[in-house]
């Protein structure tokens, strides 16, 4: 496991901000938004790491920024990574892993539909689980919940 | 006084007929309320459940107050059905049931109309069941019954050729075509069902006589999991109910037929004939609904190879077994 | 032809086996006429613990187990104060309960507990609204006993300050 | 609408005969399993096309939790896959256990483990009961349910609830197991070995059936590990994926049991890999029973819970596959985010590859073989 994030870490370099061994065969990367899908495809790709499987993907607010998360695992070596990367909250924009990993694709979508980050590069991105005409990004921590009159369409109030 | 009144009626023979139209019909009506409590009994018991149990000792009452539960209910048309075909379906469903119904020898001399080409009848009159499901199926404007109905064409008419087949055979084997002969044969010379060509016609009749019913491995038309009911998807009330019973009554016909073919019609020992009837058809409604409540179903495709690829062949060369065998 | 005589095959011992079925008890339980016996961790309708000795119910008021909630099903109003204290109105709103014991946990007090009535549909609205006389052991009565319990024992403590006040005095309770 | 390449050229070639009809299926429907809506663009009987619509059922529950302290969200997650509360529960205990630091006693991971069994029973008996049902074996629904019937009394008579248990808390569970437990559920382990047999001879043998599932719906290796696809859909395919087995949570690694891989990838493999999970769960019961210590069943913690800042996952293998909770903690007694990996979410982003070709029939087979729970996917 070291000498993969060796690896990494020459490949990459300043991109790698930060990382962590968690435990035996789990590594925390922290990582630049603006390489993120160059170091997924080499996760997946190069034999040291041959992480195939997409196991998470999620944003969080931060009340400041947006924070990014993806969980992926090996089937050939039994590995767990981690990758953090945060983003603006003005312009969540970052590039989407959905042609690499196609179980990420729903993930990307819901991410979209909760927190309106934009994933570049995604082939359908557009609302899963709220309605179409849905306004507005209800996970994010400014959102509003206030009541309206239609009860399917439109901000509820939380709680 | 009886005498009095046949020779009434021998001197009116519309008003006898009419009277036993009337009869008639009301007994297909009647049936299927028995058959549905037996099936609901049956499955309940299959299932380690009780059934119906509220209605009547033992839920007898149940099906009745279903019935009139139906007959009650508003009678919805589809928007975009079309209302012709619609309001017909059912109607010609359950008159090729009475019509079938009209040939079927229940015990020496019960027999609505003597006829001498009564298997012939019989197979001509169950292929209107095959039109009014393709009304129904066609007419609601609803793509589930589209499908059901499509799919239960296509089935029914795959299994009417085997059948017909096996029936043949007996036909051959007996030498007439009138079920009244047919049993009273049997009465003489032992039940068809021990003869080599008869027990694999048989066998043939009973697989097609679960599709032709549309009971579990074949029950495609309503596969209810997929179609949601198939061709009878968008009836309600009393149309619903008319579909209802002549599947039903169907179902009663089927085995009462192939008591006549098969199992010697009303012939048994000690009881009377009438009764000997009813046992056979009930045993054989069993058997029917224990084999429903066991598998799943096949697919269409399927259930087509199996009629085309299987069924027709092995009917084809065991009707040319028979007729070597019985044609005397 | 073998996937035919196979099918029969398997279709004959499956029909052994819905055949053995038909004979076995059924296990329906006629709901309304007949009902199953309850174990006693069901977690049904609340109740508020009578104490017979003491004549009042457990609950001191603390509000623990309205903190605990995670839907705000209890709201309760304070009666009395210090060791002397309990409750005059005991409000669950059950229509958002989700009857996940974590009141029954937080309490200290042995005060509240899940019975076993789960019979809680009803046709009026407001039935999800349970008040202290629908929730206390021994409705009621036991409501009127416990304030009654709470006064005598408040005025006790009313008429003990003054002596309490002395300065050799201390707490006597 | 987009089709495959292959498909591009077998359709151009009869383009002029038609052009699909689309069927709306759900989000009422008999064997969609809930509120999920499949709409298919079909050629005669066969599937050209499918898209789930999924959100009817979707209740904010994230957002809902970070509104409320960490040990409130526990009852919530019995509403996500409700036919395995347990599980749920113990995916957010874990994670907040591991972002707080919080030790279990060892009589509670053993409890914790002999729930989670009991609870894959039950629910691998209710896919099992339904996945009949859809396939027209409606006798096989009832006998599935009877058995999970044995099952629910079990958990109710340990729990206090039968469907939404919330019965593992932050630290351990609530309560130790009731008196006389361990023989019941012993009785019933001998009990349900039969009615396994039983249920092998009245579906698993039955050549109908076995024509019904084999070599429908084929899950190849690559793409069910592409689609991060996890639990029995996995495992059919080829990839020996189980979180107690890879990352072993509780006591799972001190117990003895197999896991069921196979090849196929089929509705047959998924079928099986479910079947035989609840045989190795039966052998995990019973050695959860001989090994189970005394002691205490929770630890002590603060009223006001504050775990220290950061970030923390848990999974946990559930019937279903990887549940997994992600937590997000700024200090404060509230989350910052709480995001839920919900299997069946993932599982049923593959249905579009398997439906592409299959036939209407097949639809429910499949469907009903990736097992979903709705209340996870839309959360």
């Amino acid at each position: 496991m070291n000498e993969a994030v060796e690896q990494l870490l020459q490949r990459f370099g300043e991109a790698v901000t930060e990382w962590t061994q968690v435990r035996a065969n789990e590594v925390r990367l922290t990582v630049k938004p603006t390489c993120w899908r160059e170091i997924a495809q080499y996760l997946r790709d190069d034999p040291l790491w041959q992480m195939d499987y997409p196991a998470d993907l999620t944003v969080w607010d931060t009340g400041t920024e947006f924070g990014v998360y993806l969980r992926l695992w090996s089937s050939v070596h039994n590995h767990n990574v981690v990758v953090l990367t945060s983003i603006s909250r003005e312009e969540p924009r970052i590039a989407s892993l959905a042609t690499l990993y196609p179980g990420v694709d729903w993930h990307e979508r819901e991410m979209y539909d909760m927190y309106g980050v934009i994933f570049e590069g995604h082939p359908n991105l557009k609302r899963i689980l709220l309605p179409d005409d849905w306004e507005g990004f209800p996970f994010r921590k400014d959102y509003l919940a206030e009541p309206s009159g239609d009860p399917l369409h439109g901000p509820q109030p939380v709680n | 006084m009886i005498a009095a009144v046949i020779q009434f009626f021998e001197q009116h023979p519309l008003l006898w007929t009419f009277v036993k139209a009337v009869v008639l019909a009301s007994f297909t009506l009647m049936i299927p309320l028995a058959v549905i409590w037996i099936e609901r009994k049956v499955a309940g018991f299959i299932q380690s459940r009780l059934g119906p149990l509220h209605v009547g000792p033992h839920g007898t009452l149940q099906t009745v107050a279903d019935a009139l539960k139906l007959l009650l209910k508003e009678d919805i048309v589809p928007d975009g059905a079309d209302k012709r075909f619609f309001y017909i379906a059912p109607y010609i469903a359950f008159i090729s049931t009475v019509l079938s119904f009209m040939v079927l020898p229940f015990a020496p001399g019960w027999v609505a109309l003597e006829m001498n080409v009564a298997v012939l009848f019989v197979i001509g009159v169950s292929l209107f069941n095959v039109v009014s499901i393709l009304m129904a199926g066609w007419s609601s404007n609803n793509k589930y019954s589209l499908l059901g109905g499509l799919r239960a064409v296509a089935q029914l008419l795959s299994y009417e050729i085997p059948m017909v087949l096996s029936v043949l055979a007996v036909v051959f084997y007996t030498g007439s075509l009138s079920l009244t002969e047919i049993v009273e044969y049997q009465v003489k010379h032992g039940w068809n069902i021990w003869h080599p060509p008869i027990m694999i016609a048989a066998l043939i009749y009973f697989i097609c006589a679960l599709a032709e019913i549309n009971r579990t491995p074949f029950d495609l038309p309503e596969a209810e999991s997929e179609l949601v009911s198939g061709f009878n998807t968008e009836y309600s009330g009393m149309r619903f109910a008319f579909f209802f019973a002549s599947e039903f009554a169907n179902n009663f016909f089927i085995t009462a037929f192939a008591a006549a073919l098969f199992f010697g019609g009303w012939d048994g020992p000690i009881l009377p004939p009438i009764v000997w009837t009813f046992l056979k058809v009930f045993v054989m409604i069993f058997v029917f609904m224990w084999v429903r409540w066991t598998p799943p179903r096949l697919r269409i495709d399927q259930i087509l190879r199996f009629a085309w690829q299987l069924l027709v062949p092995v009917s084809l060369v065991n009707l040319l077994f028979a007729i070597a065998l019985g044609v005397k | 032809m073998t996937y035919f005589i196979d099918g029969l095959a398997t279709l004959f011992f499956g029909m052994l086996v819905t055949w053995r079925n038909l004979w076995r008890p059924k296990v329906t339980v006629r709901y309304p006429y007949q009902k199953r016996p309850v174990p006693p961790r069901y977690r049904g309708l609340f109740y508020l613990k009578w104490n017979e000795e003491k004549q009042r119910l457990n609950c001191v008021g603390c509000t623990l187990c309205a903190q605990a909630c995670p839907t705000d099903v209890i709201s309760m109003v304070k009666l009395g104060k210090g060791t002397n204290a309990s409750v005059s109105e005991f409000t669950m709103d059950l229509g958002r309960c989700m009857f996940c014991n974590l009141c029954v946990e937080a309490c200290p007090f042995d005060a509240i507990y899940m019975g076993p009535v789960y019979e809680l549909a009803s046709e009026r609205r407001d039935a999800c609204l349970f008040r202290i006389t629908d929730l206390a052991q021994g409705g009621e009565e036991a409501v009127r006993k416990n304030i009654e319990t709470i006064q005598r024992l408040m005025a006790e403590e009313e008429k003990a300050k003054p002596a309490a006040t002395h300065p050799a005095g201390g707490h006597a309770e | 609408m987009p089709v495959s390449p292959e498909k591009q050229s077998t359709l151009s070639t009869v383009e002029i005969l038609s052009q699909g009809m689309v069927i709306n299926v759900g989000p009422q429907h008999p064997s969609t399993h809930g509120v999920l809506r499949l709409i298919l663009t079909l050629d005669g009987e066969q599937i050209l096309h499918c898209e789930p619509v999924i959100g009817y059922l979707h209740r904010g529950l994230e957002k809902m939790m970070e509104r409320r302290p960490y040990r409130h969200n526990i009852p919530f997650t019995d509403r996500l896959d409700y036919l395995a509360a347990l599980s749920n529960n113990l995916g957010i205990c874990q994670c907040i256990e591991r972002l707080g630091g919080v030790e279990v006693p060892e009589r509670a991971k053993y409890i914790r483990v002999l729930l989670m069994e009991l609870q894959r029973i039950a629910s691998h008996l209710v896919f099992l009961g339904t996945f009949g049902t859809d396939l027209g074996a409606t006798t096989m629904f009832l006998y599935a349910f009877r058995e999970r019937e044995l099952v629910l009394d079990l958990l109710e008579e340990c729990t206090g609830a039968r469907l939404t248990y919330n019965w593992i808390r932050v630290g351990g569970v609530p309560d130790d197991l009731p008196d006389g437990f361990a023989e019941k559920v012993l009785a019933f382990v001998k009990v349900f070995r039969q009615r396994l047999k039983e249920y092998d001879q009245l579906l698993t043998r039955n050549r109908i059936f076995r024509s019904r599932t084999q070599n429908i719906g084929v899950l190849p290796k690559d793409l069910a590990l592409a689609y991060g696809t996890s639990g029995p859909v996995l495992r059919a395919s080829g990839v020996a994926y189980d979180i107690r087995k890879v990352d072993p949570y509780e006591v799972y690694d001190r117990v003895e049991f197999d896991v069921p891989v196979f090849d196929r990838g089929d509705v047959w493999a998924r079928y099986l890999v479910r079947m035989e999970e609840m045989h190795q769960s039966l052998r995990i019961i019973e050695q959860v029973l001989r090994d189970m210590p005394d002691g205490p069943v929770q630890t002590k913690l603060p009223k006001i819970f504050k775990p220290p800042a950061g970030i923390a996952y848990s999974r946990v293998e559930s019937p279903r596959g990887e549940l997994s909770f992600m937590m997000v903690s700024d200090g404060s007694p509230n989350p910052v985010r709480v995001h839920i990996r919900a299997p069946s979410f993932v599982n049923l982003s593959v249905l579009p590859c398997l439906l592409e070709g299959a036939k209407v029939a097949d639809l429910v087979a499949i469907l009903g073989s990736i097992d979903v729970v709705l209340g996870e996917i839309d959360r």
